[in-house]
């Protein structure tokens, strides 16, 4: 009889199986050991199938609490793991994970990637996620002594892979394709990906904040990263100006598709007509919301327009502690040529201000409930701006600073009795 | 520990520097895309200024793979593709070509081979959608807090829905996406249909395990809603049953808090949440099915209201509507109904911390100059 | 030189001025005292003048904080209320308000009126709200000493008027004028006010719950009394069933009514379709919300169904202290002859949870928001219903209740060590 | 106190019952009525099914009136109506004739004995609406807590506005409101234009009366943002002036602590809020001025702010649009530019209590069966 008997029905079913891959893998392993190959993991595939087996009889995990591993010089990039079924399978005893940072935009050589893997086949259990959620590569189980030279390894890699985010620091940067395949990319998602992933080695990869940080980047409203619901700093490119119409094009699209009923229709703001004699469309730009419909829907005759740049949503995150969050507008527009820096000079204050007042495990979205947003608008030297919001607020109950009230005799009095006024300015550090 | 460090030695590298990972097409035509059509199910068809043309192909992957199929795709690659290749952001892997002969041979080889179907691509000039790969977690084969498995669940749905991703007969966008516990790693929180594990019973608390492990303020401090009491004389924490929610928040940050129950953990479902700002701005997802049983290895009641609540957007939605965009032009009356779905007290709000702000906050990008 | 340069400019200007009238009433009070009636607040409307113009000036209030003054056997509905500026003002000293419970739906006879304003000429300043906010009929400004009698001339009266609410209890409960003059009413709001008003008398006039309550009647979703924003428990006409509709008079309408654009695309879920040919309308009633428009457009044509009855809206308030809330639905239909009992039925246990463990100043709104749904709809003994959100949560962060859970062995352990679960039922009172 | 009372002494007997104040038409026609046309400003017909017909002829009031006004109505009433008459939930009085003929005789009466002018009614199968009464409070002339008066900014904007409520000459429906505190016994958190008397510095504490007057741990508690502070030893109470958000509720709790500035106090100004289900579900009143000085006796910056306001709805709205409906077809980026507002911080939310479940409850009665 099988040693997985559950297991062994997951391969059914036309999608590809996770369970033979992980036979495979044991397979192919054992396979390189008779062939002499040095591996020191071996064993550890079947060993996780067999785990995995008694989850699936005991409908339960049976791995343990966390634990605290990591590389010389690195604070985070590796999640600790240990098995509680470690004396019965001792091969996955330790299975701890590396966050292997990947390039900007997921694009590989097969050059390097042989390189990984054969890093990995060595030091490792030989499984890998492709890719995890964030966006790492991550290498599945290895045992704590293993960890260090199988980053060496990394390191001696041409071209070299670092190790990702783990832990309150900042996560790795990820974004979608951009420029490099798709038309409607507002400025360079993946230049903007590595400039900022460079700059921020050192908060990637030594935790010292209340909480992680993620920066997603998205060349576009589509948001294919996914950034406006998972990152607590979302780039989003957009634009100003004229959505860019090729009336020829848009006869050509005429031909087979109702406009009318699929792009006019389906304009959140009513900001298109068409003019189904001369087959031509219309924009009122004063009102379009930069939705992307009409423009997805004929991509060859309509283009965002030329003024690009991009949004800054904040303080998106899942619901653990306060409630899962969609970022909201904090920034509306930086032009394209802008990007790297501004956000540097946004980003930089916030984290200096969220490092000093945060509470342990308040992500950015939560602390920015708790500090007000006048607030984090002043420490980030932006105007408030009708367009961070949905609508104003219902409540009467707004605070005034000092400045904002007229000289009189209640002001004195309470100046007097040493009573400090609502203030947007963050106290000055004691030295 | 300042040892000597060897020559090659480095840390803070980095990654490596994305453009050396580009195919020389695209270095050429970077920025400089004109339009794309999508040609066939998993092939589009990517338009330059300049006039080139590529291909890009789409597998889907179970994601949890080996080093020796990423060793078979890096074969494919150097044969059709100039040695690159990538993965999308929701676990597909693709290969760009500029040739369009050798798209059926790629596809062959590349299901043959490795097992990955060619799909999972949408059209939307023509109105015709398929279903892409399920963003989803660890589960039982690395995590330690999960409620559910995370890859098991996947294949089952996937193998249930397999049609809609090699096809593309879909009438919008559909997510699909899981985490097994509460944190939500796979996001599930913006999603057309998502799963999230979750346990339904108060930590069964090891004091042992709290004595060694734990500072007992923190842990005590981590409950969302202060159900935790710290014992200073038994020096441990007592749980109060009656206010806590089963979040798991405190086990993630002290090992004595186990929470989990094989018998009462599973699945909430939920739906309607998207992330695009394509017509209708960025929605949170939706719980519709509050609890279903964990029931390895191919959980098919989790399979039976998965497929449920699909076919009732698939079967009557209009052009271009996502779930949400489906959803508030029937009503969630009517859609409950469609789906067979039960509405319990459990599916209204009374989690003690709101999204204040939120209420009023605009998400997404959709605003006037 | 006028005493009141300042209000002297507020007769100005079309619209009727409320300084007139104190003018009026201070003249005639004057006249009235020289024909020998019995007036016992001479010159106070005069005073009020004065001390408004003062106000006027000082930009400022200058009553003085409230103060507990009432009339035998009531522990409500009289404002007590004194001026900073007795020493120079002495006839306003003590302003106390009356407020007097108004008839349904604000019918009066001039007989009625004129007993109550006899009241008013001898034991007060001459001076009324009709109405106030809440409804009543509020006579403004007496002393302490007055308030008695004048109550005591109230209940002589024929028919007499009775005391409103005030401070912690039922509020004054009030309705649109209803069957009495609308055709839109779906059930006798100006009957079930009565009802209400006549039930609860005790709970009107003897402030004893955590914070205030308050009843309206609205005979159809129009909400003439604005009951879904003001009233901690609305009653809402309403209808299930297919709207009525009259081809006839809709033709009449199509003559001069573009039905297309101003009922047709106005309908808020698409539910209308017009036929322009036959000038005949179809409502696809499954899918109408019931929002009044196209009724409000053709009341000729169109009619509510015929099941009556209404929906209960819960916890509406201003925003003190939790924020402003419109009221929820909590009970989506209870049919129009049911109405009485079951409001009864639903709002008793509600009073009796809510006085059990409701806060100090926690409005019903307040209260449930802390306490949860769940546990709302199990005391009142209401199955939950997908109308009564907008949508459905989006956080998964739910409780179970002891029996929704399957038996185990971890149950057992926590039962075992005395842990409670959640559950949704009221504990027992300890007696 | 038992004393013996007298024989005609009771309590409880509740108002009079409303049918003793019906005219025999409407006891008649009572909830049998068939359907009503506005057949000139201020002026509806009714028409029964039995075929009987009234007319009730609304006249604005100031609210705060005369006994002798009200017997001056009376009088009016017993000439034309039988001796009946009404007021509407808005402060305007009403007259039912069953004669047309003496509509005009009544009209003129009125207006030119009592001064009050007939108006107010709206004509929604004609799309022509009129703006009605200002529900309002207190303010100076009774209330111990307003910040504004209430009368006067009333008298001050109806003046400026009265062209509209003695015409139907509007898009849609707009009610204004007005409470003089943040209590806003105006209700005015669900109207299309508003204006809330709002302070703008903390209590200024008067620890004389804290000590005569007020329970210390009551007051404390009474802060929602945990402002104030017991001092035990002064026996007194210390208010936090970075967290006070000048809301009043303390003061309402114990006299010692006003905060009344006559520099600083002033409105607040709203809008965008609706209580009928009509077309939109009703919604709140949102800030868009966070502050206008007092400047009694005729107030010119509020009357601007609300002309403002008010007419770039009226002149841009389309037919039967309330402000939030036509706000949300413009976008409030559109709307405040086109009312000349400018936007500030004040209007982001930071209020620290969230109606949270507010965000997924259903308020308003739309829904399908
Ligand atoms: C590996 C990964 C899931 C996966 O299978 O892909 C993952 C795995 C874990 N996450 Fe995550 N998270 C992963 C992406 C995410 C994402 C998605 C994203 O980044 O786009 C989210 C939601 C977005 C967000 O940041 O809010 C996410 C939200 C969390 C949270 C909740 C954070 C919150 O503020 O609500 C926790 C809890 C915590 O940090 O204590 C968490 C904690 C964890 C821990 C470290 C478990 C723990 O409690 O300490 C998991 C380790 C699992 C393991 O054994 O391997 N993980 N985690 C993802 C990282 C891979 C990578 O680097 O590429
Ligand atoms: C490859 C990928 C980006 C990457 O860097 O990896 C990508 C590629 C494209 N996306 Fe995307 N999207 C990708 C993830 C996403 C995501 C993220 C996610 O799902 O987690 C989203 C947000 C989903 C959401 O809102 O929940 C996303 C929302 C869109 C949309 C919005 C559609 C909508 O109706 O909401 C478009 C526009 C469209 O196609 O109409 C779009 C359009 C496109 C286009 C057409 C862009 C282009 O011109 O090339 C690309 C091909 C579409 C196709 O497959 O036919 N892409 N796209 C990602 C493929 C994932 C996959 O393997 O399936
Ligand atoms: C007289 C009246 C205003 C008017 O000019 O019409 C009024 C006057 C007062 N209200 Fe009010 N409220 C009046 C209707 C309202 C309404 C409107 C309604 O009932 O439709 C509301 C808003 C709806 C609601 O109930 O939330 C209202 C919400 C308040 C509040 C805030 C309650 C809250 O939960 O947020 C307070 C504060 C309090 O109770 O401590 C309050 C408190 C007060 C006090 C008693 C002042 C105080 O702090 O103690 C005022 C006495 C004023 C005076 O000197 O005459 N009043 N109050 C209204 C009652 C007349 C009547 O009986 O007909
Ligand atoms: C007399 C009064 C009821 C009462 O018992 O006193 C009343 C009477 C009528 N209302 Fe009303 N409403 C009255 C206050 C209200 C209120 C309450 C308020 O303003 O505080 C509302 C809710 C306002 C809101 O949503 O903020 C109200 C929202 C409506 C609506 C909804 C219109 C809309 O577009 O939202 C209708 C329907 C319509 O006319 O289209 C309506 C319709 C009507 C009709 C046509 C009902 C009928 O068939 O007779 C009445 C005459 C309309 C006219 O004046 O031309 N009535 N009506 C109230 C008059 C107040 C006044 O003096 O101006
Ligand atoms: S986010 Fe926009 S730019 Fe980026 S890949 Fe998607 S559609 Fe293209
Ligand atoms: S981008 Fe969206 S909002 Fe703008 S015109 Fe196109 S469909 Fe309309
Ligand atoms: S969702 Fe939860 S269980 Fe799953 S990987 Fe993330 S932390 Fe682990
Ligand atoms: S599971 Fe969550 S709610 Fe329950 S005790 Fe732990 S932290 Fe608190
Ligand atoms: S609420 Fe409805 S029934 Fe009552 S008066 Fe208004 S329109 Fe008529
Ligand atoms: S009542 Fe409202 S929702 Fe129903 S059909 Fe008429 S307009 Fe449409
Ligand atoms: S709104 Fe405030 S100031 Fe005005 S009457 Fe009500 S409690 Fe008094
Ligand atoms: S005014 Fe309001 S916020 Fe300020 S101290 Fe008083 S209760 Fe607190």
């Amino acid at each position: 009889m099988s040693e997985t008997p559950l297991l062994d029905q997951i391969p059914d079913g036309p999608w590809p199986s996770f369970v033979k891959e992980i036979r495979k893998t044991a397979e192919l392993q054992e396979k390189a050991i008779k062939e002499g190959k040095e591996i020191k993991m071996p064993g550890c595939a079947r060993a996780v199938l067999k785990q995995l087996e008694r989850s699936y009889e005991d409908k339960k995990t049976h791995w343990k609490h966390g634990g605290i591993v990591s590389v010389v010089g690195y604070g985070g990039g590796v999640i600790g793991r240990y098995s509680d079924l470690g004396d019965e399978l001792p091969e996955v005893h330790h299975f701890h994970t590396i966050r292997v940072n990947m390039p900007a935009g997921w694009f590989y050589s097969t050059k390097a990637l042989r390189q990984l893997m054969d890093v990995w086949e060595k030091w490792g259990s030989g499984l890998l996620n492709m890719h995890g959620s964030t966006g790492d590569i991550i290498l599945l189980g290895t045992r704590s002594e293993y960890l260090q030279p199988a980053f060496e390894d990394m390191m001696k890699m041409d071209p070299p892979f670092d190790i990702g985010g783990s832990g309150s620091d900042l996560r790795t940067p990820s974004c979608c394709m951009g420029p490099a395949l798709c038309e409607f990319a507002c400025f360079d998602t993946l230049d903007l990906c590595y400039d900022l992933t460079m700059e921020y080695q050192n908060e990637l990869h030594r935790p010292m904040w209340p909480y992680k940080f993620k920066f997603k980047i998205s060349g576009c409203p589509n948001d294919c990263v996914a950034a406006k619901a998972r990152s607590d700093f979302a780039i989003i490119g957009t634009w100003k100006g004229d959505i860019q119409i090729d009336q020829e094009a848009v006869k050509e699209y005429a031909e087979w598709m109702d406009i009318e009923e699929e792009v006019v229709k389906l304009c959140p703001t009513g900001a298109i007509s068409y003019d189904a004699e001369k087959k031509e469309i219309k924009i009122d730009n004063s009102n379009c919301v930069r939705c992307m419909h009409c423009i997805n829907k004929m991509p060859k005759a309509l283009k965002p327009g030329k003024e690009r740049g991009a949004t800054i949503c904040i303080g998106a995150k899942a619901p653990c502690v306060e409630g899962a969050i969609i970022g909201w507008v904090a920034v509306p527009f930086i032009p394209a040529d802008e990007l790297k820096d501004r956000v540097k000079e946004i980003v930089e204050p916030l984290w200096d201000w969220w490092d000093d007042e945060g509470k342990f495990r308040e992500r950015i979205g939560e602390f920015l409930w708790r500090m007000g947003m006048g607030k984090f608008l002043r420490v980030i030297g932006q105007e408030p701006d009708v367009r961070m919001i949905k609508h104003p607020r219902t409540n009467p109950f707004m605070y005034f600073e000092e400045k904002e009230l007229r000289p009189s005799k209640v002001v004195e009095e309470l100046k007097k009795r040493g009573i400090k006024f609502k203030s947007l300015e963050r106290e000055e550090e004691e030295e | 520990m300042a040892t000597e460090k060897p020559p090659w030695w480095k840390t803070d590298f980095g990654p490596p520097k994305y453009d050396l990972f580009l195919p020389e097409v695209i270095k050429k035509n970077y920025g400089k895309w004109a339009y794309h059509e999508v040609i066939r199910p998993g092939v589009i068809k990517r338009v330059a200024e300049s006039g080139d043309v590529v291909y890009t192909v789409r597998f889907g992957t179970p994601r949890l793979i080996s080093i020796y199929t990423v060793r078979e795709l890096c074969d494919i690659a150097d044969k059709y593709c100039d040695g690159y290749l990538r993965w999308t952001s929701r676990h597909n892997v693709e290969f760009i070509l500029t040739d369009e002969s050798k798209i059926d041979d790629l596809i062959k080889e590349v299901e043959e081979k490795v097992g990955f179907p060619c799909g999972g691509t949408w059209d939307t000039p023509r109105g015709k959608y398929g279903l892409t790969n399920i963003i989803h977690t660890q589960g039982w084969v690395h995590c330690h807090t999960p409620a559910i498995d995370a890859s098991g669940i996947v294949k089952a749905i996937m193998d249930e829905l397999y049609e809609y991703f090699v096809d593309m007969k879909l009438p919008g966008l559909c997510r699909i996406s899981l985490a097994c516990c509460a944190n939500m790693c796979g996001a599930v929180h913006a999603s057309d249909i998502s799963l999230v594990g979750i346990h339904r019973t108060p930590p069964l608390v090891d004091d042992d395990a709290v004595r060694r492990m734990c500072e007992l303020p923190t842990t005590a401090a981590s409950c969302p809603n202060a159900a935790i009491r710290v014992n200073a004389k038994k020096k441990t924490v007592e749980v109060d049953g009656e206010k806590c929610m089963y979040c798991g928040n405190c086990y993630t940050m002290c090992p004595g808090m186990p929470l989990f129950d094989p018998e009462n953990d599973g699945a909430a479902i939920l739906c309607g949440g998207k992330v695009s700002d394509a017509r209708h701005p960025p929605e949170l997802s939706k719980v519709v099915v509050p609890w279903v049983p964990n029931e390895p290895p191919r959980w098919p009641g989790i399979v039976e209201y998965i497929k449920k609540i699909f076919m009732a957007w698939a079967n009557n939605a209009k052009k271009h509507e996502r779930m949400i965009e489906f959803i508030e032009r029937i009503g969630w009356e009517r859609f409950f109904e469609l789906a067979g779905l039960e509405f319990s007290w459990h599916l209204i709000d009374d989690f003690r911390v709101p999204p204040f702000m939120y209420a009023s906050y605009r998400v997404g990008t959709q605003f006037r100059w």
